[in-house]
Formats: C-alpha cells, structure tokens, sequence
C-alpha cells in the first residue's frame, strides 16, 4: 500500500504530505473494499451462484434485472432492506440482534489482510495468514449467538453443528497453511506469494506431493469451515428448515448469506496465496499501474476459480452427516494433513533447493488429470447430444 | 388351496368360531367369529400350507339396516400367491372384536383407521386412538347415520356456493 | 470416593435433558404435510411417531356421494403423482362389480398411460430423495425428464397431474395420431437421461454413505408391517403384483421386478429402496416399448350405461401402484351409488412403520428415510 | 488398505459426478421464460384435448341438462324453462363456477352439440371466488334444437362444426365403442 502511495507521489506533484497521504489512502482504500468492493461482490456472488446452478440444471436462472440478470443482488437486497424485520417474542432479542453483525464483521475483518495485488493490500500483516484464519472463525460465535438467542430448536441444532463442524476443521485448514509457512518461511501473506513465481511449476502447490495434498486438504477444510455443501449441515434446508436462521428474516436474514457468499471469497483467495501464486504475473511492464491491474486481474480471476469451484461442488455433491463430517475430519482429514507437514518439512531437508523435475512431474499429473478429465465431460456430452436432439418433443 | 378347502380347515380346526363359507362371485369369503380372529388369523399365518404371512386390508363396513358392521380383512400369502378374505360381523352399537395387532403389526394402524371412521373397538389394542380425523372429533364420519356438524371450533364446516349467493 | 456416570436416558448422572422436535407438518422434506413428534438426544433419535391427518379429504366419503363415473376424477387426488394407477383401481372395482370387460386396446392403453405415470412419479421420488440428502442438481434433471412425460400425458388426455383418462369399461380417448412415434422417440432419450441421471448419485461417495445401511428393514419385518411395492422388494422379498397376480395385459410383457440385494450396505436399506426404484424406472420403460408395439386395433372403451349400476356386493382388487399395492374394497348394495370404498395404500404402512425403525436414527437420517420410503402425503391419509 | 480405498473411490466418484455437471455448461436449459419471453404462446402450444377453461356456445346448447348432471361436483347450474307459447326450451341461466370446477372433462363428454367444451385457456386467477363464476346467459335465449335436414343458418354453421369436431376427438366414450 506505502509502495503504491509512494509511486503516486512521485508521478503526481501534489505538495500533499506524506503520512497525511498514507492515513487518507489507508481509510480511503478501507471504504473503498468494504463498500465498493466486498459488498457487490458477494452480491454477485450470489447471482453467479444461482446461474452457475441454474445452467448445471437446464435451467436459465435470474436474468431480468439488467444485463443477464447481472443486478438481481441489487434487487434482492434492496428488497430484503425494506421487509420488516422480526424478532421472535421468545428470543432473546440483544442476542438477535447482535448476531448478524459478528458474523459479517468475522468475515470483513479477513479483508485486512487479503492481498488484491502486488502493492494493493489494507495492511500486509506479518502474521497474515494466521490472522485471517483467527478472524473468520469470529464467524462461529455470530452463528452459536443465532442459534441459541432465536429460542428454536432448529436454530439450536443448527449453531451447535456449526460450532462443532468450523471448531474442528480448524485443525485440518491450520495443518494444510503449514507446509506453505514451512517453505516460505513467513506468515505475511504478501511473503508467501513472494516466495512463488507466476508460471505454475513455481507454485506451493507443485512443490511436492505433499504440498499438492496439503491443497486439497486446505480446500476441503475451508469448504466446511464455510459452511459450504458437502458440509452445509448447519443450514441443512432439508433438515434443520434453515438452521441458525430459521428465524430470521429481512436484512438481517441477508447478512448471513452475505457473510456466507463474501465468505467464498475469502476461501478463494486464501487458495489463491498459499498454493497458487497469489498475484504473480510475468514483468511485462515497468508501468506501476499497468502492473497493478494485471496482477489485480490475475488475482481476482484466480480467487473466482476457487469460487466456481465450489458453486459446482455445491451443485453435484449431496450433504454428508454429522458422524460422517466428524469421522471425515479426525480420521482421514487430520493425519493426512499431519503427514503432509512432516513430509513437507523432510522434503526440504533432503531437496533443500526444491527439485524442479518433482514440480514439472507434478503438473504434468495434473495436467494428465485434467484431459481424463476433459475426456470424461466430452463423453457425457456426447451421450447428451444424442438425446438433447432425440427427444424435442418439448412445445417452442 | 381355494378358499373352500382353507374353510373346511378352519372350520375343523376351531368350530364354532368359523361361520359360514359365502360363495359369492365377486368375493368369496369366510365368515369368522369376533372372539375368534386373532386365533384364526395366527394359525393362517403359522401354519405351513396357508402362509398368509401379510394382512393386505382390514377396513370396517357399516350396514344401517342390518344393524351390522362387518369388519373385512383380507390376507395374502407372498409364497403361494393367494388371497384370502375374512369378514366379521359385529353388533353396530356395540361393536368389539379382538386386535390383529400381535399377529400383523401393520393392522396397529390399519385398526385405528377403522376405529377412527367406523368406530370399531378393536380390544387389546395398544394405542387405539384417532388417525386421521381431530382428537376431539365427535362421531364416525364413514357411519351411515353421520351427521356432519355444522361447525367444528367455531369454523363453519359448509361454504357457501358461490352459484347461489346471488342468483339473479 | 468413586464416581458413578450413568449412561443418559437413564435418569440422573449425566444424562443430557431429552428434546422433543416438532417436524412438520411445515417442514421442507416432509413431502406434503406429514408431521413426526422426534424425540431426540442431540442429534440422535430416540423415537420418531409419525402424526398424520393433515391431508385428510375424505375421499372414500365421497365416493359414497357422488357415484360410479362421478368418483373416477376424485381417484387422481387419492396419489397426485401417479394419478393413473389411482384412477385404474377404482375402473377395476366397477369393471369388476359390473361384470365389464374391457376391450384389449383400452387395456393397452391402460399400461401404456400407467407406466408412463409410475416412471413419472419414480422420477419425482428420486429427484426429491436426491433433494433431502442434499444434492440439489437431481431433482431438476428429474423433472426435466417427468414434465416431458407430462407433456406426452398432456396430449393423451388432456391433463398433467390429475389425468381422469380411465373410465369404467375403458379409457376415454384413444391414442392420438401419431403418439406411438412420439412416445418411442422420447423413450430413447428417456433412457439416456436415466442412466446419467443414476451414474450423478448411485455410485457418489456421500451418497452411499448417506444411504447404505441406513434404516434396514429385513424381509420378515417388512412382511409384517406391509410394505410395498418397491419398498416391499428392496428387502428382499420378490413380489410384484404384475407378476404374481396379473391384471390388465401384464401377461403379456416381459419385464424384471427389480429386487434388493444389500449391494452397498444391509439388506433392505436406503440405498437398496433408491436403486429399486431407479431400475424400476428402465422396466416402466420397456413395457411402454413392449405395448406400443403390441397394441391392437379395435375400441377402447366397452359399452357402459351412463347411470351405471353394479350387482349388490363387494370386491377386492389388486394392483400396483408406484407406491406399491394398492387395495381397493369397494362394496355396492346395487344403487348408482357406491356403498363403500376402502382404499389402501404403499405410503399409508410405509408411513406406520416409521415408528418401528427410528430408535437410533439420526435427524439427518429420518430424512433419508421419509424420502427412501417414497411417501406421499395425500396418499397416507386420502 | 480399505482406508487408502476410501479415499481413492471418493476421489473417483466426486470426479465422475463432477464431470456430469460440468457437461451440462454446454448444454441447452429445457426451462422456457413464462409468459413473456416465449416465441409462442403457451396456449397455443397445447395440445388440442387440453382441459383448460370451460367455455359454452349457447348458439347450440340444446338445454338437454346432461353436462350439469355429470358434473361430480355440482359447479354447473342450468335454469331452462318451456315458453309456454312457442313450446320451445329457453335458458335463463347457465352459470358455471370455475372456482370449484375441477377440470376433469366429465361434463363435455355427453355433451350432443359439443357446446360445453374446455379451452386451451388455463390463465384464470382473479381478485374474489365471485368473479371466477363464469354467467354464460345474459338474457334468456331459446335453446338450439338440432334440424333434421342438417344445420344451414350461416351464423351458426361453424360454431356446430367446431362443435362436432370437438365431440369427434372427444368422442363420447360409449358412442365409440359401439
């Protein structure tokens, strides 16, 4: 951020003092991620969502307001801002009210110290990657608060499965962060994905085995501690009717969903850091902006991978249940993480320089992974093909 | 094994509580006593020959002017492939016969609908309460002297048509 | 000084306080208005009693009061999602009743719009079931495929979910032109979709998971508790009413009755009723196939009075639904008025054996097995 | 072993599924945009025996009462008296109420003329039950009554031919069998 400002300085001459700069850039740029960029972007998230779903289910989705539907969140939210908004006569109604806003400021917080370029970062803690996965479990005292104070038994259910299910898959995401920290040797976000490259052999991810498990692993653990399906037990529709917010309606209702969608942001972008090379572009360019943006562009559209990735997830898998999510956790997510970490550090003593015929070995198995995969897609499109032109016995 | 012969059978087996056999096109029953069911029942289950292993219906027939209800029973024997219909006849202001309950858990439900729409007492049972209609529901709505209530809690029971609201 | 922890649900110690959950009859997986009074430790049932009722239309009632043709339109509403089969049992009682045989391109037709009617309400079943375990991309593929074959109902008779196509004595309209054509063109495409819809869930992990071994019901008990149709043959039990008892021209086809085996867990599980009914589907299927090639000339549709009047006496038909047997009693004392109707069916023991199998089930799991079960709220209480 | 297995089939089954899904993304949505975004309207993509709301020619209602006696539910009213001078049949009243109407085609079966038949019209939602009462007869008419030399009254020759071929697809079940 300092960096940034400092370039501006220097190729505009505004006699404006420097600390003054730095304040008003730093609450400026704040404004601007909470107001001009958090907020539509997990409105867009959700319309992405539902037309990620809506195209995996032959459907069409929203696409009425504005181009394709692209401002259905505005809509929606403007619409939840003006229902009433009610609060139980048996709930406790501080607790209610409260709760909403722990879990929205858990997921805000995580914003501090998520990167969006190479200069572009609120404040590039040395702690960074700790910090966000302290913050975002802020989230589950908001979700136990709602689903205690709405005084249903289903909300109940709902917070206390979301208590057990994020508190133990700290264990899995914090053990899959180590291998990175290992390697990069700092918790600063902005460190870690300078310690990678923009072409993918340089990336954690292609390290080693062990770090491509620690991926998946890391992946899979966020995915539950945001409470997003395969583990959405929490909100379980078919369940719990709508879990710890079975009671809520409005805005109010809306801020979960908002923290829920922002959320996958955050799930993303921590993907995108530790194992992906964050914002790394190639130098193509000595113009500081230019630059910005591309590594801006690269980030964001790296982050929004990891998103799709997990609307598509949500659209194909089932839920799993609770004595499966627990057992998942502490019988195969835990030891494999654990593993992964030694084995992460024994790979370091024994290849102390990295080998870069592992990282193009591991590549190419995913790349091999990708054309089966390919493969497979082309096959049911082809079967489809057949019956989609088969049967038009649809009218229009 | 026609119904004719499990007649002749039962009717060995437990005299008097095995009426007539009532050869009639459409459905050709055994007529058994209301004490006796249970028993008859258990023995067309158990024994080797019948296997009438499942109890496919039990409903409850109201005859006004016999001053009858016939409870009818139809069991069916997965092995063997044959249906066997028993009927009951009981007293219509009184009307007792013993659960099937032990014998076919699925009667449990099947007995309380009876009890419910026809107000048979099946005795013995375990939990013979109302299933489909309110708790506090008066009468037996499928007994042909029903009459419906005008009003249920204060609710009108009748709406009125809208054809006759204002005919000009 | 020793201490002694008592286990919970045994009162003292640290037995944790026992919740009673109210499911329904507004709850998301209930499928109509069913309603379970759970009594639960944590997440794990003690008990579940299934309160029903809510849907309670007095259909037999009405039978009495409207008569013989006049009922045939109420039958749609005894199971709104296989309507046909519904509709066929009450033109079975009268057929029977009155001594009407039916003529064979009627009975034909009878299989051709009831096959496609139990293929209709297995999709729904499994698309729902894929929606109460989670997986929400199922259930619209399902019905992409079920409002096609509503389509093709449509145009049969008229209608898309309360058919009133059967009359006594026969089917009311013919097939119309063309139809064989449209219908074995959408047979192919069918058939595709069915098998990618079961390659999405049958082998997925969680899916497995979530249903093998969950809730099984061994062959005895569901003898004892009435079970049918495919919940009857996934425990192990191999009956068909089709098969065992044919009626209409079922003699005339050669199908499979899909029976359960225990593949992935136990026997008589969740898993075993979901892959029953889905293999039910390809046999629903090839019966269409089979009838439309056999299908003969001639009418549909025997002479009937229009003030119809049966011989006094009653009768019992069979048949299956796609909740399995249904049992109709039907007795008239000769007037053009039923004098009752009793009709019996698959949701209504599924439904009362819910109490039986839920001691030690978790929330999540009674879910799975409402679902499994296939249960149809207006079919339970009628 | 069977924990390595575990996860391999996971694995292998997550993957198969995911591949489904992602194939639907070339795929077209069978989902048509109702009403408005339709080339066609749904109506006239019917098919021609579609039940949808009840319409009645009174040009040829011959007043026979048939339908309202088929109707299970009792939704159709007929009023028909006998004028006393010209002996013919007039309607006073021929009122329909679609509220409880339950479309199940009963009525139109017996029906001679093919007077009373559904439409492929199913949009019927309005503000109160009153208004769904559909009040055929505004003033009492004579009923139709069918010529034996055949129908040659320009102004109704083709509502009677659109009659008759309703009944001839409709086909009064007992009629054809015979």
């Amino acid at each position: 951020m300092q960096g940034f400002i400092d370039s501006l300085l220097a190729t505009t001459t505004t006699g404006l003092s420097r600390e003054l700069a730095y304040l008003g850039g730093m609450i400026g740029f704040g404004a601007l991620v909470v107001f001009g960029f958090i907020l539509p972007m997990a409105g867009i998230t959700s319309w992405l969502e539902r037309r990620v779903w809506a195209k995996i289910q032959s459907r069409v989705g929203p696409n009425r307001v504005g181009p394709g539907g692209f401002l259905q969140w505005l809509a929606d939210g403007l619409k939840n801002l003006l229902k009433e908004d009610v609060i139980p006569e048996a709930a406790d109604p501080t607790l209610f009210r409260l709760a909403p806003y722990i879990v929205v400021a858990g997921f805000v917080a995580a914003f501090v110290a998520i990167p969006f370029a190479g200069s572009l970062i609120i404040a590039d803690l040395n702690i960074g990657i700790l910090y966000i996965s302290a913050v975002t479990s802020l989230v589950v005292v908001g979700i136990l608060m709602a689903g205690w104070s709405s005084n249903n038994r289903w909300s109940m259910l709902g917070g206390i499965r979301s208590a057990s299910q994020i508190i133990s898959y700290e264990i899995p995401a914090g053990l899959s962060v180590f291998p990175v920290v290992l390697l990069s040797g700092t918790l600063s976000m902005q460190g870690i994905i300078e310690n990678q490259g923009w072409a993918p052999v340089d990336w954690h991810m292609f390290h080693s085995p062990f770090t491509l498990a620690a991926f998946l692993m890391s992946y899979i653990a966020l995915l539950a501690e945001g409470n997003r399906t395969p583990f959405d037990l929490p909100e379980a529709e078919s369940e719990l009717v709508a879990g710890f917010a079975t009671e809520y309606s409005g805005m109010r209702s809306l801020l979960f969903f908002l923290a829920e969608w922002g959320n996958l942001y955050v799930i993303g972008a921590i993907m995108a850091t530790l194992f992906m090379g964050g914002w790394q572009v190639p130098a193509f360019t000595d113009n500081v902006v230019l630059l910005t943006v591309a590594q801006f562009g690269m980030f964001f559209a790296k982050t929004y991978f990891w998103v799709f990735v997990a609307m598509w997830i949500r659209a194909t898998l089932p839920r799993v249940r609770v004595d499966q999510l627990m057992s998942l956790c502490w019988k195969y997510m835990v030891p494999i993480a654990m593993v992964n970490m030694f084995g992460t550090a024994l790979v370091m003593v024994v290849i102390p320089e990295g080998s870069r015929l592992m990282s193009y070995a591991l590549c190419g198995l995913m790349l091999f992974g990708l054309v089966r995969f390919g493969r497979r897609v082309n096959y049911h499109l082809k079967r489809s093909r057949r019956y989609d032109t088969v049967g038009a016995i649809m009218p229009v | 094994m026609d119904a004719r012969a499990i007649h002749k059978l039962l009717a060995n087996e437990f005299g008097d509580g095995v009426g007539n056999f009532v050869e009639q096109p459409t459905e050709p029953h055994i007529e058994v006593d209301a004490t006796a069911i249970a028993k008859v029942c258990s023995y067309l289950k158990e024994n080797g020959d019948l296997n009438f292993e499942h109890l496919s219906n039990l409903t409850a027939t109201d005859y006004l002017e016999e001053n009858r209800i016939r409870i009818i029973y139809h069991l069916h024997s997965y092995k063997h492939a044959r249906w066997l219909t028993l009927k009951v006849a009981v007293d219509r202001e009184n009307p007792h016969v013993a659960t099937l309950e032990n014998v076919y858990p699925v009667a449990n439900w099947l007995e309380r609908e009876a009890y419910d729409l026809v107000g048979v007492n099946f005795d013995g049972h375990s939990d013979l309460r109302r299933i489909l209609m309110p708790d506090d529901w008066v009468g037996h709505p499928l007994r042909k002297d029903f009459q419906e209530p005008s009003h249920y809690h204060g609710i009108s029971t009748v709406r009125e048509s809208m054809l006759t609201i204002n005919r000009n | 000084m020793s201490v002694e922890i008592e286990l919970a649900g045994e009162g003292g110690g640290l037995a944790t306080e026992e919740m009673v959950l109210n499911m329904g009859p507004q709850h998301p997986s209930t499928h109509g208005v069913l309603r379970f009074i759970v009594t639960a430790d944590g997440e794990v049932m003690r008990r579940a009693v299934p309160d029903i009722g809510y849907l309670h239309r007095s259909i037999e009632k009405i039978a009495e009061k409207v008569g013989w043709h006049g009922f045939m339109p109420y039958t749609d509403r005894v199971d709104y999602v296989a309507a046909m089969t519904a509709n066929q049992g009450w033109a079975m009682c009268a057929e029977r009743l009155g001594g009407i045989e039916v003529p064979k391109r009627g009975e034909y037709c009878r299989v051709i719009a009831a096959e496609l009617g139990r293929a209709c309400s297995h999709l729904l079943g499994f698309g729902a079931m894929g929606m109460d375990i989670g997986a929400i991309t199922p259930f619209t593929h399902a019905l992409r495929e079920r409002e096609m074959i509503n389509d093709l109902l449509e145009e049969l008779c008229g209608a898309r979910l309360t058919f009133n196509y059967l009359r006594i004595g026969g089917v009311a309209w013919d097939l119309p032109p063309g139809y064989e054509e449209k219908v074995l063109r959408f047979l192919d495409r069918f058939e595709l979709a069915v098998d990618e819809m079961g390659e999405l869930l049958s082998d997925n992990r969680i899916w497995v998971e979530r249903l093998a071994g969950v809730a099984p019901v061994p062959p005895a008990m569901a003898m004892a508790y009435g079970l049918a149709g495919p919940n009857l043959r996934a425990s192990g039990v191999n009956y068909d009413c089709r098969k065992a008892h044919p009626y209409s021209v079922y003699n005339d086809f050669e199908f499979d009755v899909p029976v359960g085996t225990g593949e992935k867990g136990e026997l008589g599980d969740c898993y075993d009723r979901y892959i029953c009914r889905l293999r039910e589907i390809r046999q629903s299927s090839r019966i269409v196939r089979q009838a439309i090639e056999k299908i003969p000339d001639g009418p549909v549709i025997a002479k009937v009075p229009r003030n119809f009047k049966p011989r006094a006496g009653d009768c019992h038909v069979v048949l299956e639904s796609a909740r399995g047997e249904m049992d109709w009693y039907c007795a008239s004392d000769g007037t053009e008025y039923p004098y009752r109707v009793h009709i019996k069916t698959g949701s209504f023991t599924a439904m009362s054996i819910m109490e039986a199998l839920s001691p030690g089930l978790m929330i999540a799991d009674l879910v799975a097995v409402i679902a499994s079960f296939d249960i149809v709220a207006p079919e339970v209480d009628r | 072993m069977s924990y390595i297995g575990n996860i391999t089939d996971t694995f292998s089954s997550i993957f198969e599924g995911m591949s489904i899904t992602f194939s639907q993304f070339f795929r077209p949505a069978y989902t048509v945009q109702y009403p408005d975004r339709m080339p066609v309207r749904v109506q006239d993509t019917l098919p021609y025996r579609y039940r949808g709301i009840l319409e009645v020619d009174l040009e040829i209602c011959t007043g026979c009462l048939a339908c309202e006696r088929a109707c299970p539910i009792n939704c159709i009213v007929i009023d028909a008296e006998k004028n006393k001078e010209t002996k013919a049949l007039v309607l006073k009243r021929f009122d329909i109420d679609m509220a409880k109407c339950m479309y199940c085609g009963l009525c139109s079966e017996p029906c001679p003329t093919g007077s009373i038949h559904h439409t492929r019209e199913f949009e019927g939602s309005d503000y109160s039950l009153e208004s769904l009462v559909r009040r055929f007869v505004k003033v009492p008419v004579d009923a139709y009554k069918p010529k034996k030399t055949g129908e040659n009254d320009p102004a109704i020759v083709p509502i009677l031919e659109r009659g008759m071929r309703y009944i001839e697809e409709f086909a009064q079940p007992e009629k054809k069998a015979s």
